[in-house]
């Protein structure tokens, strides 16, 4: 066990200031050899350490179809993550286990419309799954994007969104809660924008969703208005870890474990789920 | 069911204990404070191995320790080094002696979450390299309640030697593995009338009647197990929780509590890493760096507690995660017994 | 000592008239002679109350926890309860109009063996020191003795009392049971505590029992009351009182008989100062 | 005590431990802010020596010294703490000193009960203008510990000293 829970060094590349309190971290692993080894799928969380202050969970926010290097998306929050903005600089160290988990459900989602809606990070996880899908555009139809957080300051990947919204194969949708003066798309809550401006076609149509918890209850409650079946509905799950190998019990909810048997979910899984998360 | 049988006695018993110290690397409970904890000994003066179960921990630190090294490390300016650790001390060959039958069973109950998907190689090299003697015991310690559970308290595949204290003095020993019994000819049992008798076996189960006998405590665990699984949102777990101060120590003394945290220890630009206990009992355990608490209620720990030990683990993996060995109760500074929680719980209606 | 039914009534007498949500007593375990603290919200349960020589946990534990938090609470406090019960009050973390207490007067308490506990044979105030009610008749006021243990110890050599201290380091399992059961540690975020404590983010072993211990009994030293919740608490059965009593003595000796806890309004000993404090240990 | 007959330093505390070859311990010294740093700072300004072993750390105010401080420090570098404040009645915070002094009282009490020698954590009051006195203070420090031996006990365990 103790040998499974030691990382791999990892060389941060580049450190992109996302929000006031959201940075990416572009990591490469400083062994070589291990970047091209390193596979992995949209929806896959590592653990990411900060030797001496800790470890913690992070989603891979790229796709492996982006090759030569992973982004992790950090939100100042915890203990950890204030000690990661604080002191981690381009060219330091953080070590990197991983990845862990299960994935989007990629093979089920070809030849589906796809929306997708995320809330604040919860677009990191979301990102690593729109990468991946743009790289192989042909095996999904309709595809659609609503992303939407609490000022436009918050928004994240600004540079990418503007690429998304270029790309003419894409529909996305950006939307803030409280209007600004020079915002001049849509202002709302995420749910309230779905059932009001996107008016998705149920049929034929996978959603994912992922943000605060809060947004992802509404979501899927107005989700569940527009018609769409539980099983149609995917999110993904956060929870504390401290292993990610299915040992350390933190992420137990029932007698799922997030880390092995998630992050991942359907709607329809989730409703079997003790209500604790 | 071909394997022999040794009978001695008592004095035929401590030369056996005197011959495996002095043989072998040998762990067994020592008494400090008036709690035995199993440590290395050296002679067997310095042990009892018939401790009283109310007071002995259990055997779980050798094979999951309270705080075992993950990595060290040093940073300077050309980078961050990550060192291997020293080598694990709990990995040798070692015997234990006087483990107790639920210790026994923690220790087959934790092979099941420690080899699932990803296998942990320490704990099952620890496993591997020891050779369990297990004494049973004579007489049920007060909370105790190890033969109400769904495993056969006689039959544990985790024993690999069984010494059952039988009637006159008389003292079976008996190799249950292959292991055992290769210990047993590497480490024979002196004056031992060592002829395979089908009335040991006998006797052997006389004792094992009498032991089940002298339980206090009794319960259906079929239909507690069924009840509990059907009743996640009673009132009831409310109720049961309101005089628990939140100490963890169940947890840290629990035989299969599993459980555990990372954390880190810094001193200036090298530090170790760890991984040590922890407990569902403590507010922190599932308190996320955004504030977001899926079990802040104290009700709610309880219940994932009693839960995970009685349902989700069964659910999971197919064996119930409490050994029923009282050991919880017998620790907890208000006596809230889990054996009166889970009945209490699994009556109440939903 | 048996006040059961003098409890038992003025409980239900309280629930009647309603004085309070919850009261905090004692039960029987129901299988042996120990008792389990209870926290009662109906008139109901008041049959399920004891009290006698049996009850020894310190309720005051119970006063920071949800159940009873912003509601009119009830309990019952023996000498040794009420002086960590004064210390909540003096430090303001419940306040006096929202409790009733059951004081008793209290001949001592016997641990599981049925002798008495070492605390009561040395106990300067075994009546309750703050009450609405006392049960019981009061005793004479004890006088100050010091510890038999710490007398025991503290004649040993330094090397005898390192090893001694060095076992009961080496056998801490760092639960932190005994801050969890104390009535004094109310702190929701504890230096002792792994998690939230970014002083110290220590494994569970030796050093950082050391660490622990030594900084939590610091944290006490001149408000402990020696109510000995710790020690109960404790897994290992570790001799905690060592250290706290220790302090005690040191307190009492040099700070002009500082006892915490048994006025109301004194604080502990580190929150005052006297220009009379011994100095001659400073260069 | 066998060892010291041969001329060998020990630690007190734990006579197996037998100090290397031209061992200097390393001494903690937290001085407040107003007066100790200053003393010490004359020390230096008047060219009076003292010896190199002490390490010194400041602090606003002897008062701002946790027992904590003390702990850690003994548990990972230092053989020996030293706290300096100022003078009674002289605090620039006016009575935070008296309040150090209970505490620091029963620190160092508690410290040796366990098993520290007393001398492991000393005190001084030293005013901004006792520069002699500073340098005299921490030549008795380094000389007592370097009487007491090295200290080994509770040391975190990735210390390598």
């Amino acid at each position: 066990m103790e040998q499974l829970l030691v990382p791999m060094m990892c060389k941060i590349d580049k450190v992109i200031q996302e929000t006031p309190d959201i940075r990416t971290y572009r990591l490469k692993f400083k062994e070589e050899g291990l970047m091209e080894k390193f596979d992995y799928k949209p929806g896959q969380f590592v653990e990411l350490s900060l030797l001496g202050a800790g470890e913690c969970t992070f989603c891979i926010s790229s796709s492996v179809t982006r090759k030569g290097y992973f982004d992790c998306s950090i939100k100042r929050a915890g203990n950890v993550t204030s000690d990661i903005h604080n002191s981690l600089e381009e060219g330091d160290e953080v070590g990197i286990r991983g990845p862990f988990g299960n994935w989007f459900p990629l093979e089920e989602l070809k030849g589906k419309n796809l929306l997708i809606v995320g809330g604040g990070i919860g677009l990191a996880p979301l990102r690593s799954l729109i990468q991946y899908c743009i790289d192989n555009r042909n095996d999904y139809k309709d595809f659609t994007i609503l992303y939407g957080s609490r000022t436009s300051a918050d928004l994240c990947y600004k540079e990418e969104t503007k690429e998304w919204q270029d790309n003419k194969s894409l529909n996305v949708i950006l939307t803030i809660d409280k209007a600004e003066e020079t915002w001049t798309s849509n202002v709302g809550v995420v749910p309230k924008i779905l059932e009001e401006v996107v008016k998705p076609v149920i049929e034929n149509t996978k959603v994912i969703t992922c943000g605060p918890p809060i947004m992802i209850k509404y979501t899927i409650q107005s989700l569940k208005k527009l018609g769409f079946a539980d099983k149609d509905i995917i999110t993904t799950l956060e929870m504390k870890m401290q292993c990610g190998l299915g040992k350390c019990g933190r992420c137990n909810i029932g007698s799922t474990y997030v880390c092995k048997d998630g992050p991942v979910f359907t709607n329809e899984q989730l409703k079997n789920l003790p209500d604790e998360f | 069911m071909n394997v022999e049988i040794f009978v001695t006695d008592k004095a035929g018993l401590q030369k056996f204990y005197e011959a495996i110290i002095a043989k072998n690397e040998t762990y067994a409970p020592v008494e400090k404070f008036g709690k035995f904890d199993f440590k290395h000994v050296s002679s067997l003066s310095e042990c009892d191995p018939d401790s009283p179960i109310e007071k002995t921990m259990s055997a779980k630190p050798l094979f999951f320790p309270r705080s075992a090294k993950i990595l060290k490390y040093t940073a300077d300016s050309s980078g961050t080094t990550v060192k291997e650790t020293d080598e694990d001390p709990l990995a040798g060959k070692r015997v234990i002696l006087g483990m107790k039958h639920c210790d026994a069973r923690g220790l087959q109950v934790l092979d099941k979450v420690y080899n699932w998907d990803y296998i942990d190689s320490d704990y099952q090299k620890r496993r591997q390299n020891t050779v369990v003697i297990s004494t049973r015991c004579d007489k049920a310690g007060t909370h105790c309640f190890c033969t109400s559970l769904d495993y056969d308290v006689q039959n544990l595949d985790a024993m690999d030697v069984l010494i059952v204290k039988g009637q006159d003095g008389k003292i079976f020993i008996k190799a249950r593995t292959e292991k055992g019994e290769d210990f047993l000819k590497s480490n024979p049992i002196d004056s031992a009338n060592s002829k395979q008798h089908p009335a040991s076996e006998e006797e052997m189960k006389k004792q094992y009647d009498a032991f089940a006998a002298s339980f206090r405590l009794k319960m259906n665990y079929k239909e507690i197990n069924e009840n509990l699984s059907k009743i996640f949102d009673t009132p009831e777990f409310e109720n049961v929780s309101s005089n628990c101060i939140g100490c963890n120590t169940c947890a840290f003394i629990c035989p299969t509590c599993h459980c555990f945290k990372i954390s880190d220890e810094k001193i200036k630009d090298s530090g170790v890493r760890y991984k040590c206990y922890d407990s569902c009992n403590n507010g922190y355990f599932t308190l996320m760096a955004g504030g977001h608490n899926p079990r802040p209620a104290k009700y709610r720990r309880w219940r994932q507690r009693a839960m995970h030990k009685f349902v989700y683990y069964k659910e999971r993996f197919g064996e119930n995660l409490c050994v029923g060995c009282g050991r919880c109760t017998i620790s907890c500074p208000v006596n809230i017994s889990i054996f009166e929680v889970v009945n209490q719980v699994a009556k109440s209606e939903k | 000592m048996d006040y059961t039914k003098q409890i038992q009534e003025i409980v239900a007498k309280l629930f009647a008239e309603d004085k309070i949500d919850v009261f905090a007593g004692y039960r029987m375990t129901g299988f042996d002679e120990n008792q389990v603290p209870v926290l009662i919200q109906s008139s109901g349960e008041v049959s399920r109350l004891v009290f006698n020589d049996k009850s020894v946990f310190n309720l005051c534990n119970y006063l920071k926890y949800d159940h009873t938090r912003n509601k009119r609470v009830g309990l019952v406090v023996k000498g040794c309860d009420s002086r960590s019960l004064n210390l909540l009050l003096t430090e303001g973390q419940v306040k006096r109009e929202r409790l009733y207490i059951v004081g008793i007067a209290c001949d001592g308490v016997v641990d599981e063996q049925g002798n008495k506990m070492q605390n009561c044979e040395e106990c300067m105030f075994p009546d309750a020191l703050v009450y609405d009610e006392l049960l019981g008749t009061q005793h004479p006021e004890g006088k100050y003795k010091v510890n038999s243990d710490i007398k025991e110890l503290a004649s040993k050599g330094l090397v005898e009392r390192r090893a001694y201290f060095e076992e009961i380091f080496e056998s801490c399992i760092r639960c932190n049971a005994c801050r969890h059961s104390c009535p004094l540690c109310y702190c929701t975020k504890c230096c002792i505590d792994q998690e939230t404590s970014k002083l110290y983010n220590g494994a569970n072993n030796t050093s950082s029992a050391f660490h622990a211990l030594m900084t939590w009994s610091l944290h006490l030293a001149g408000r402990c009351v020696d109510c000995r919740n710790c020690e109960k608490a404790c897994p290992s059965h570790l001799p905690l009182h060592l250290l706290h009593k220790w302090n005690e003595r040191v307190i009492y000796e040099n700070f002009q008989e500082h006892l915490s806890g048994v006025k109301e309004g004194d604080r502990g000993a580190f929150y005052k100062y006297s220009l009379q404090d011994p100095d001659d240990f400073i260069m | 005590m066998e060892a010291v007959a041969n001329n060998q330093l020990v630690s007190i505390e734990k006579p197996e431990i037998v100090a290397p070859p031209n061992w200097e311990p390393v001494i903690i010294g937290i001085l407040c802010n107003w007066c100790s740093y200053a003393g010490s700072d004359l020390t230096g300004t008047s060219r009076i020596q003292y010896p190199p072993n002490i390490r010194i750390i400041r602090v606003p105010c002897s008062s701002r010294v946790d027992p904590w401080f003390l702990i850690k420090s003994l548990q990972t570098t230092a053989d020996g703490v030293l706290v300096s404040g100022c003078h009674p009645g002289d605090c620039h915070y006016i009575t935070g000193n008296y309040f150090a002094r209970r505490r620091f009282l029963v620190t160092k009490k508690l410290l040796s009960f366990v098993g520290f020698h007393e001398d492991r954590v000393q005190f001084s009051w030293v005013s901004a203008a006792e520069g002699p006195k500073f340098a005299k203070v921490v030549a008795k420090v380094t000389e007592d510990i370097k009487k007491l031996g090295p200290l080994h006990l509770y040391k975190k365990e990735n210390f390598d000293k």
